[in-house]
């Protein structure tokens, strides 16, 4: 073994320098990053169904879209605020926007910007071509922002949207915004989804969902996803996003990769490339061990 | 416009619609004329929103006790909810609390609780203020406090209070009953372990030990060490001297210096926190005295990088690539840097042991060291390296408990299936 | 004097602690705060000694030439630097303006923050060298780490996900959580049996002996 | 470059993306430029705690406190002036009172507090584990069905068993046993895979930091011109790369633990 001649194969690959295993995952996790590509990610039934329920949703209907992250979440639940407001926008789905979080009416202010920009591009998704159009605030979405006291806010919406919020994010009157106009609470709404990553979620559950039978999904981080399954076996919440991996699922259905899919895809590239050089180190290993007849 | 009800409670009341529609907006007009217009042509459409027109039942049976195990300045509010709303009433969205420290007021809003959906389910509030007398939210203690518990509905002007509860007081406690159940698994705990030291002193050490690869490696790898004339690299980790890690650690540290200055090599010390460096040094040091070898010892050994994770990583990866240690030891306290250090020191090709109680960085360890303490091992190390009969009788108390806890578990689970809940429920701490 | 009254104030403060634990009554609490404070106090002024002993340990290797004594400059001049820059006094029209400093904001954004980070992110290198190194099928137990981090690894596969996932689920909520629990009681033992042996002065290697 | 940043900001995002290569260069092997990164965020990180340790907790939690004329800090005063006698060879064993007061606080401190969290309440959590209903409710793999919490209680007493020093791990108790070690390494091995997916996701907002620096050096793809430059960006990126594999094949034979 000491000589280096004799070694056969398998023992070079037993030996073989860790440096290359650093160069071959620095190529793939560079070269992913930069070519264009999509990895199939294949879609769990729990987000199949958010999106199933948005893409069921005529021209006109309405949807809450309550995004309770701060900055910390950003990487994770951003991708999912965007897809679903993005999707809603192109069918011509209203939007509703909470953010019950108190660092969250800046994700969801960045969040509108960016997806009235690229809506007013047209664009084909799953074979359906869209044309451009001009999003118009209080049109085609309400932003009404942040209230202290989640728990009782959320309670409130149940009797009225006007009850904590007279005024939306931008001090109009809600009662001026046509969105608004036969939306009195959650009966006149077809669903809220919820993107959390803090405790607003359980209040979602507890009193808009159990209380007013609203229909709710869930977009969480990854660490949170486990804890909320149990809902879902009970019917609770219909569909739930975990972490970038099921804002990726999502995109993909959506066929509108952005942030999570990019970051998938690199993820899927690298986490082969790891498996691979397992998989080369066991060849080495019993190769190397047959030969000396062990 | 369609004028749509949404509800058929919609219908009633339209009179007094109107007039509440007047007084919203009225407020509105007169705050802000440019939206006027707008708004007046919008006041058919929001009439729509509110119908019913009657205050809501008011809830009542408002109860306050002090609130236990505390250092008294808190009280549990207790009330039942208003009953469900007959024809016209307002629906409650919740109920605000309000205190006083008189029966006629001043009231102060505390808080808020959510209605519950069953109106028959009372509802429970605890008062938690502050102890500092001139926060806002200062509760004072040994004083009587009142209470009001008011119905809130979606319109503001739509509300009842309760009946104002009778005086009570919030009081400091002397012993902490909930967690009665720790100080038991303590005392317990304690007496185990001062029976077996005195057994282990009579006894010696005869008390037998299984063997831990991890433990017998140490004296290897000083060996090992010594023949190839490199130094011993001991990590205590990121953990300040506050962990008991990081203590344990220590004990291990001192035996590690004795033997390396008896079989005259080197052991370096990089340290994170300033006292766990002081205390390193003191230990290295003793080690090396009682190998009566004092003049051996050098105070950069042990020397302090920085108190920044990833900083004093960088550092210890510049020194395991530099010095090529023969051997190096991991115990204490890791974090996210566990795996760097095993796999810088895994390419330098020093013999790895590690030991740490952090649950999240074991995998890592037991992956890329040879050797890792998993958890209670790295506790029990100092007396299995020291062989010390006090050290000893220690882990058999260890022992026990964990039959103890064996037992406890499994009785506990067919308790619980037989339906005897409370079994379970005298192991719960509460607070 | 030099060993007795330290073991003796060990025994006296750790069982005081250990009582305040189960008193509610605001005194102790009061109490219970102050000795916290009183800890973190005593750390700040033995950071003295450490930067001490990171300046001594740093001039002696200029002094001797010492291997790559060139650096310890670089180390140096952060370490003053950093601090000169953080340095508050003089008012608004004062050079020095603590940490609003636009040297001491650089130096933490460009200086710390992205060695911070990208020492970190070493970790997607070494958790892959370390799987190539330590996954093979050697033994029962080995072969067990194996599976359950490859089954994990593919949760999210193409065409495998299916399957895979709930595996992988199960694994991380039902053997993972049943681990941890044993970890962690066992650890709470650990951790309990070797406080009683501090406080008792059993285990007293942190003291040194004169 | 991109106009809206100023050049003084734009040299430190350089040195920065400087700094984040070095860093990464210490893979390929330990070079003077790691070894400048190193040195550097020792020094700066050290003089980063001393600012704030002393603005942000000794002058709250000692100073103000004693202008507050909160006489009871003197004692942890003393007890920190006390910690310096280790500046002197002779006084060293002074400091011991300081320690030994550290120490005693945080024993008894972590007594109690470690057998709660660690001990009771997981002794509790796993007593209400068990849910007596059908064993596979949901199927084989939910793991919230009796099944699930059953393998739960199982594992984790076999392997608190495992922990047992006092008895050799033979017969039924090292079956047992061996059940406990299965646990803990099926469970380390699923935390392991678990992890990958955050640490690449670190190294990927690295190479998002180094393409942004890109971007801000030559302007994003969409401006005039840089498409050239993007040319020369990748060119450089398979020149590195290639570079580092025709050394590693040169040096072939010679395993890692030979470098430097």
């Amino acid at each position: 073994m000491s000589n280096n001649s004799n070694k056969g194969f398998f023992d070079r690959v037993m030996l073989l320098d860790r440096r290359w295993v650093f160069l071959v995952l620095a190529v793939v996790v560079v070269s992913t990053y930069y070519i264009p590509m999509n990895v199939p990610v294949p879609a769990s039934r729990e987000v199949q169904t958010i999106f199933d329920a948005i893409e069921g949703l005529e021209e006109g209907q309405k949807i809450l879209l309550a995004i309770d992250y701060d900055p910390n979440a950003l990487a994770e639940l951003h991708p999912m605020t965007y897809v679903i407001m993005e999707q809603c926008f192109r069918k011509k789905v209203g939007v509703i926007i909470t953010s019950l979080s108190q660092n969250g009416p800046g994700m969801a202010e960045q969040a509108i910007l960016d997806i009235v920009d690229s809506t007013a591009l047209p664009k084909t998704y799953n074979g359906v071509s869209y044309p451009g159009r001009e999003i118009v605030n209080g049109v085609d979405y309400a932003f009404l922002g942040y209230r202290a006291y989640f728990e009782l806010v959320i309670t409130g919406m149940g009797q009225n949207f006007r009850t904590f919020f007279s005024r939306d994010y931008y001090d109009v009157l809600l009662d001026s915004l046509p969105i608004m106009k036969d939306v009195q609470n959650y009966d006149d709404i077809e669903m809220v989804i919820d993107i959390s990553g803090s405790n607003v979620v359980d209040a979602w559950i507890k009193y808009a969902a159990a209380r007013y039978d609203v229909k709710l999904a869930l977009g969480l981080t990854g660490v949170m996803t486990a804890d909320y399954y149990p809902y879902l076996g009970s019917g609770r919440v219909f569909g739930l996003m975990g972490g970038l991996l099921g804002a990726a699922e999502y995109e993909r259905l959506a066929d509108n990769p952005g942030l999570a899919m990019d970051g998938m895809k690199v993820q899927v590239w690298a986490h082969l490339t790891i498996i691979a050089f397992i998989i080369i180190a066991n060849i080495g290993y019993f190769g190397s061990h047959k030969k000396r007849g062990l | 416009m369609t004028l749509q009800s949404r509800t058929s409670r919609n219908a009633f009341w339209p009179g007094f619609r109107l007039a509440v529609y007047g007084m919203m907006f009225g407020i509105v007009f007169s705050s802000s004329a440019v939206l006027s217009q707008e708004a007046t042509a919008e006041v058919d459409n929001a009439s729509t929103m509110l119908a019913p027109m009657l205050a809501p039942a008011a809830p009542g049976n408002v109860t306050v006790e002090d609130a236990p195990n505390d250092a008294g300045h808190a009280v549990i509010v207790t009330f039942s909810q208003s009953q469900a709303p007959a024809d016209g009433q307002a629906l409650v969205l919740g109920y605000e609390i309000y205190r006083s420290l008189a029966r006629s007021g001043p009231w102060k809003k505390v808080g808020a609780v959510p209605s519950d959906v069953d109106v028959t389910a009372s509802l429970i509030y605890k008062d938690a203020g502050g102890s500092d007398k001139s926060s806002d939210d200062y509760l004072p203690t040994e004083t009587d406090l009142f209470y009001r518990v008011r119905a809130v509905t979606a319109d503001s002007t739509l509300y009842s209070d309760s009946e104002v509860s009778a005086p009570a007081q919030a009081v400091g406690q002397w012993w902490n009953s909930g967690r009665n159940p720790v100080f038991f698994f303590v005392l317990f705990f304690t007496l185990l372990t001062l029976y077996f030291l005195r057994v282990a002193k009579q006894r010696g050490d005869s008390l037998y030990i299984r063997p831990l690869a991890g433990i017998d490696a140490v004296d290897e790898a000083i060996g090992r060490a010594t023949e190839m004339g490199k130094p011993i690299l001991y990590v205590l980790g990121l953990g300040t001297a506050s962990d008991i890690a990081t203590i344990a650690s220590f004990t291990i540290l001192g035996r590690v210096a004795r033997k390396v200055a008896e079989y005259q090599t080197d052991v370096i010390v990089p340290c994170y926190d300033p006292i766990v460096f002081t205390i390193a040094q003191e230990t290295v040091r003793t080690g090396y005295m009682d190998a009566g070898r004092p003049d051996a010892y050098r105070d950069d050994q042990v020397y302090f990088v920085t108190q920044a994770q990833f900083a004093y990583v960088a550092a210890v990866n510049g020194t395991i690539l530099r010095d090529r240690p023969a051997t190096n030891i991991y115990l204490g306290k890791f974090y996210a840097e566990s795996l760097i250090l095993a796999e810088t020191g895994a390419i330098a090709g020093s013999i790895q042991i590690a030991g740490t109680d952090e649950i999240a960085q074991l995998p890592f360890f037991v992956v890329a060291c040879d050797y890792t303490l998993i958890g209670e091992e790295l506790y029990a190390a100092s007396a299995y390296l020291g062989r010390e009969p006090l050290l000893l009788g220690a882990l058999k108390a260890q022992d026990y408990a964990k039959a103890v806890i064996v037992v406890l578990a499994i009785l506990g689970v067919i308790m619980s299936g037989l339906g005897y809940e409370g079994f379970a429920k005298a192991f719960e701490a509460v607070g | 004097m030099k060993r007795q009254i330290p073991l003796a104030l060990v025994f006296i403060f750790g069982w005081l602690m250990l009582a305040l634990y189960f008193i509610p009554l605001e005194g102790a609490q009061k109490v219970n705060e102050n000795m916290l404070d009183w800890t973190s106090i005593i750390g700040i002024f033995a950071l003295a000694l450490g930067i001490w002993s990171l300046i001594t340990v740093n001039l002696d290797r200029i002094k001797h030439k010492k291997r790559d004594w060139q650096y310890s400059f670089i180390t140096l001049f952060g370490l003053f630097g950093m601090i000169i820059f953080g340095l508050k006094f003089g008012g608004e029209n004062s050079m020095f303006q603590g940490q609003e400093s636009y040297m001491f904001r650089h130096f933490f954004n460009d200086i710390l923050i992205p060695i911070y980070s990208t020492m970190f992110s070493l970790l997607a290198f070494f958790i892959a060298s370390a799987a190539y190194r330590a996954f093979r099928a050697r033994s029962a137990l080995a072969s067990i780490l194996l599976i359950g981090a490859i089954i994990v690894m593919i949760r999210f596969f193409p065409f495998v996900a299916e399957y895979t996932r709930p595996v992988a689920d199960w694994i991380l909520n039902v053997p993972n959580l049943a681990a941890k629990r044993a970890i962690w009681m066992g650890v709470g033992l650990g951790i309990v049996a070797t406080g009683l042996k501090v406080i008792l002065g059993i285990e007293r290697a942190y003291m040194g002996r004169d | 470059m991109n106009p809206v940043m100023e050049l003084g900001d734009y040299l430190w995002m350089t040195f920065a993306a400087f700094l984040t290569l070095a860093t990464f260069s210490f893979l390929y092997k330990d070079n003077p430029l790691y070894k400048i990164a190193e040195h550097l965020v020792v020094g700066v990180s050290a003089g980063y705690f001393v600012i704030i340790l002393y603005y942000g907790s000794l002058k709250t939690q000692l100073v103000e406190k004693l202008y507050d004329g909160q006489m009871v800090y003197l004692i942890p005063l003393i007890l920190g002036v006390l910690m310096w006698t280790r500046f002197s060879k002779k006084l060293a064993w002074v400091s011991r009172y300081p320690i030994a007061i550290y120490i005693g606080i945080a024993t008894g401190l972590a007594i109690p507090l470690e057998m709660q969290t660690k001990v009771t309440e997981q002794l509790q959590a796993m007593m209400v584990e068990l849910h007596w209903g059908n064993l596979f409710d949901g199927g084989l793999l939910n793991y919230t069905n009796s099944f699930a919490s059953l393998i739960i209680i199982i594992g984790s007493l076999a392997a608190l068993i495992y922990f047992y020093f006092s008895k050799e791990h033979k017969g039924w108790f090292g079956g047992v046993a061996t059940v406990g070690i299965w646990t803990l390494m099926l469970g380390f091995g699923a935390s392991f895979g678990f992890t990958v997916m955050a640490r690449i996701s670190l190294l990927i907002n690295r190479v998002q930091f180094l393409d942004q620096w890109r971007i801000t050096s030559v302007g994003s793809a969409h401006q005039e011109g840089s498409g050239s430059y993007t040319a020369v960006y990748i060119l450089i990126l398979v020149g590195i790369f290639g570079l580092l594999a025709f050394d590693l094949i040169r040096t072939k034979g010679k395993t890692d633990t030979d470098l430097t």
